[in-house]
Order: C-alpha cells, then structure tokens, then sequence
C-alpha cells in the first residue's frame, strides 16, 4: 500500500456539459475521497467543491450549452487528493475568477466562495489550449498532526 | 430527487427527497413558484430528505425567499441534516432563513394563538 | 429530457487495473442507473455485473499486474444502460468465457455466471487491437410494460 | 471497508464494516484465516453492515467454511442485508452456510443445552 501511495494513482473521467452527470462524478469523487481515509464532512466538502467548479464549466464556459467536454482527473498522493478539471469552453483571466462575499439579497454568486470555503486549494491556470484548467487540492491531516499543521509535541 | 407538495389548510409543505444540485434544483424551482404565485401563506421547505445541495439549491431557495417575502408570506425550512446545514453555514445564510428542526415544528407556530396564550 | 434521451448520452472512464479503483467505478455505475431509474436493485445487480467484469480484467487479462489501462464507457439510451469494458491485457476467445455452475465446494469461478444473472446481455468481443471488449446491457422495464416484454392490453 | 475481530469465549466474531470486493476481501481472508489456524470452536463472520459483497468476497467466506469443516468447527454467518443474501442466492449458496438473522442468534444456539431443554 504505502509503494503504491508513494507515487500518484488516478482515475479519469471524461463527460460533457450536461448537468445530470454531476451527481455520477460526485459519486466517483466521494470514493476516491473516501479511498484517500477523508472523514466524511471532508468527503462531502471535496464533492461540493468540485460540484461547483464542474457547475461553473457548464454554466459560464459552455453557456449552459450541452454535449461539450469535461475531462476530470481525480488523483491520490500520499499528503492530498487533487482533482484536476479541464474545458475546453469560453477562457477568462485565471484571477478574474474570485470569491465573492456571500449576499443574502441576492440569489447567486456562491460557487467560488464555496469551493475555497471546502477544499485547501482552487488554482486557475490557463489551459494548454482553448479552454480553463483547474486544480483543486484536499489536504489529508495524519495523525499526529494538528489541523493547523503543527506537529504535535 | 423527488419534489412532492402537500397542502395542509395552514401551509405549502414543499417535501425534496435526494440530492439538489444544478440538474435538479430546476425541479425545487418550479415548486416553490408555482407555491408563491398562488401566494401560498405560508411556505414550509422539507430538506429531512435531501443529502447534498449545492449553490444551485441554496440560490433556489433564496430566491423562494424572496418571491414570499414579496407578498408578505411566510417562508420556512425545515429538517436540515449535517451536510446541507453546513452549506447554509458557509453562506452565512443559517440567520437569513427560519430554520426548523422539522415540518412538525415548523407549522405549529403557524398556528394561531389561543386566547390565554398571549 | 425526452429529446436528450433519444440520443445515447455518456460518460467515460479511465482507470488502472487496481482493485482499490473498482469502488470508485461502482459508485459512478450506481448513479448511472439511478439517473437511468432503475429500482435499487437493478442498480446493484448492475454494479455487481461490471465490478466482476472489471475484476475478471484486473486478475485473468491483466495477470494481477497492477498500473494497467481499463476504459469503462456508460451510456444512457431510452431503453437501457449499456456499459463496455475494454482492456489491454491478454486476450482469450470471445465464446470461450462462459458462465459455469456454481459449485458450493469449490471457492470461486462465480464471476461469469453472477454477471449472466444480473443483466439482460453479456457480451465479450474480439477488440480492435490489443486486449478484449464486454458490452453489458440492463434494460429499463419502463410502466405499461410486463417484465417479460409483452405490452399490456 | 473494517474488520473487527473480537472473541468472546464460546465464539470469535469476526465484524466485516463496508463493500467487501477483490481490493477489500483481502484483509477479510486473513481475519478468518487467524481464526481457523487458531481452530476457533465458532467462527461467525457479522456482515450487518456489509452492504456490498462480490464474488471475490463469496469465495473468501466458502474458504472459510472449508478451514472450519477441516477440523470440526463451526462456521457461521449473520446479518445479511438484502443486497449480500441475493448474491448467496444467485450463487446457491444460501442452504450451504448457516445464515443467522443476527450475531445474538448465531452465539445463542452455539450454547450448551440446558439439562432440561433436550
Ligand atoms: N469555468 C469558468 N469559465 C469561465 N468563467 C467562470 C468559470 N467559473 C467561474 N467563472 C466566473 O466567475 C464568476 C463567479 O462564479 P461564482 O462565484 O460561482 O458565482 P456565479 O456562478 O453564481 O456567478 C462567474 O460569474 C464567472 O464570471
Ligand atoms: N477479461 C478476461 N480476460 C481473459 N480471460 C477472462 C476474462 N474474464 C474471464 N476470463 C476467463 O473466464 C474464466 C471464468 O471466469 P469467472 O467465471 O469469473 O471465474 P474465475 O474468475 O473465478 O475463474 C476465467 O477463469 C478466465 O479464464
């Protein structure tokens, strides 16, 4: 177990724009989180993360058309999952893409902020081509370490 | 996911079962409109169901929130579990709603009051 | 949805010959059959077929050797779910894999014939290239229809 | 996927938690494979929360039978939920093992006879 952690191992899944694959790459994503020894909170907060940017790929990459690709890598290292998802949709600067503060008075405008709130790191990246790359990182804390990640004494 | 409304005299119970996300929001949309424009007195959200919401659900029902307000009604979740109360945490939005444990709850302080109770 | 449905609509999947995958992979077959609207047992027999399918690749096509490539395909029609499995792996006669009598005295040899019972078509083809393709099928038994297929009066 | 093994004197019960597949019935063999070395009297292998089990899984509990059946022991199994005892019944397995309702059922009647009772 540990050779094989030592080195990353992955899954990929390719779907297309279309939102009723989410609730299959959630489910695929839970596993792995699961796999990976994330407590279920955790589990439910990587799933969510990636929901949202998948959502997010749908909605204002694709313009909410359908049948376009969306290629997500999910992949176990020994300290973190990292899920990586690539379009091949309309581009924006990378650090265009911001959390917003949450507003009650206005419906909306929620999904990035989410994914900061769940996951350790959502990096936009310019893709190899048309489209957005994104990385989303989970740490995993071991035992014997704090969640701020300080050893412990 | 399943959207069933039953409707009690009192209230618009408004029942999700599964997971509400942006393939199946729409569906809890077109329930919570169809409840506000018959400007329903007062909307009752059954969330004991419902395992996983993301944005699309919570904008949903922000925006139930809204249409009832609107028109003066009453608008109520009820019967959060662990991971959809935790969304409702990250948006800051757990003080904006009125949240009940469950529809039960939830109605009888709809009732009206009774004469020595007040 | 009628109209998306008519056509076939899927998702694939990329994984390695290691058993720790083929949870992952039941959890994206499991919601595949739900959004299908098969009842929660046809969701597990379906499971259950691919699981020993992709098995049946990690132990005989792949010997065992772990790191392989396993590409699992899931697709909607109006009437069924159809699932195919490509490997790369050492290839055997398509007719030569067949579903034997369980056998209570011997442990194992369950695999083929669990699949035969659990969907409607199991079907190993000589690939294009290297290694086997299996097409799985699970019809959908929509209302108004007997389970035996004959229309009702 | 867990393994609890705890023996309790008449009995070893070994508490299987999770999906039993070809990666999890590994650490499943090797709980029944101690138990049989160390001839338990009763092996009862508690699949209650077990809600998934291949065919890898099935040949790990008909190895077991046969460790046990080897020098006399008892081997049984309780708690299956409906998804696993289907599995045991497309395998035509469900009249070769003992299958209890719980564990509590599958240790009371490994008990000696009262004096009066046979
Ligand atoms: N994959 C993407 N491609 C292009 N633009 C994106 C993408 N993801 C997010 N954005 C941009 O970031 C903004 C903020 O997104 P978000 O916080 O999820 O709120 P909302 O989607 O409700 O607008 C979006 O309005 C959009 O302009
Ligand atoms: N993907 C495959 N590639 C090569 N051979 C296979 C494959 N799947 C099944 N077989 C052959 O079919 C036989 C029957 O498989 P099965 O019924 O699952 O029993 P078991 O795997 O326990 O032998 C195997 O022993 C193997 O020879």
């Amino acid at each position: 177990m540990v050779r094989l952690m030592a080195e990353a191992e992955g899954i990929e899944i390719r779907l297309t724009s279309d939102p009723r694959w989410l609730q299959v790459l959630r489910a695929a994503v839970g596993q792995v989180g699961h796999l990976a020894g994330l407590d279920p909170a955790a589990v439910d907060h990587l799933k969510l993360a990636v929901d949202e940017a998948c959502a997010n790929i749908i909605v204002h990459g694709y313009g909410g058309q359908r049948g376009q690709p969306i290629v997500a890598t999910l992949r176990l290292y020994p300290d973190r999952v990292e899920i990586r998802l690539r379009d091949f949709g309309r581009a924006v600067p990378p650090d265009s893409i911001r959390p917003k503060t949450p507003d009650a008075s206005r419906p909306g405008g929620l999904g990035v902020y989410l994914m900061h709130r769940c996951v350790d790191e959502v990096v936009y990246r310019e893709a190899d081509g048309p489209g957005m790359e994104l990385v989303i990182v989970k740490r995993l804390i071991r035992s014997g370490e704090e969640t701020d990640g300080r050893p412990r004494p | 996911m399943d959207v069933h409304v039953r409707n009690d005299g009192a209230s618009t119970v408004i029942e999700v079962q599964g997971e509400v996300d942006l393939y199946t929001s729409p569906k809890v949309r077109e329930a919570i409109v169809a409840a506000t424009k018959a400007r329903a007195k007062a909307v009752i959200v059954d969330l004991s169901g419902v395992g996983y919401m993301d944005s699309s659900g919570v904008a949903t029902l922000v925006e139930g929130l809204q249409f009832s307000r609107g028109y003066g009604g009453v608008f109520r979740l009820a019967g959060l579990g662990a991971t959809v109360r935790q969304v409702f945490q990250f948006a800051k939005l757990e003080r904006v709603f009125d949240i009940y444990p469950d529809v039960a709850a939830a109605t009888q302080s709809l009732e009206p009051r009774t004469a020595d109770g007040s």
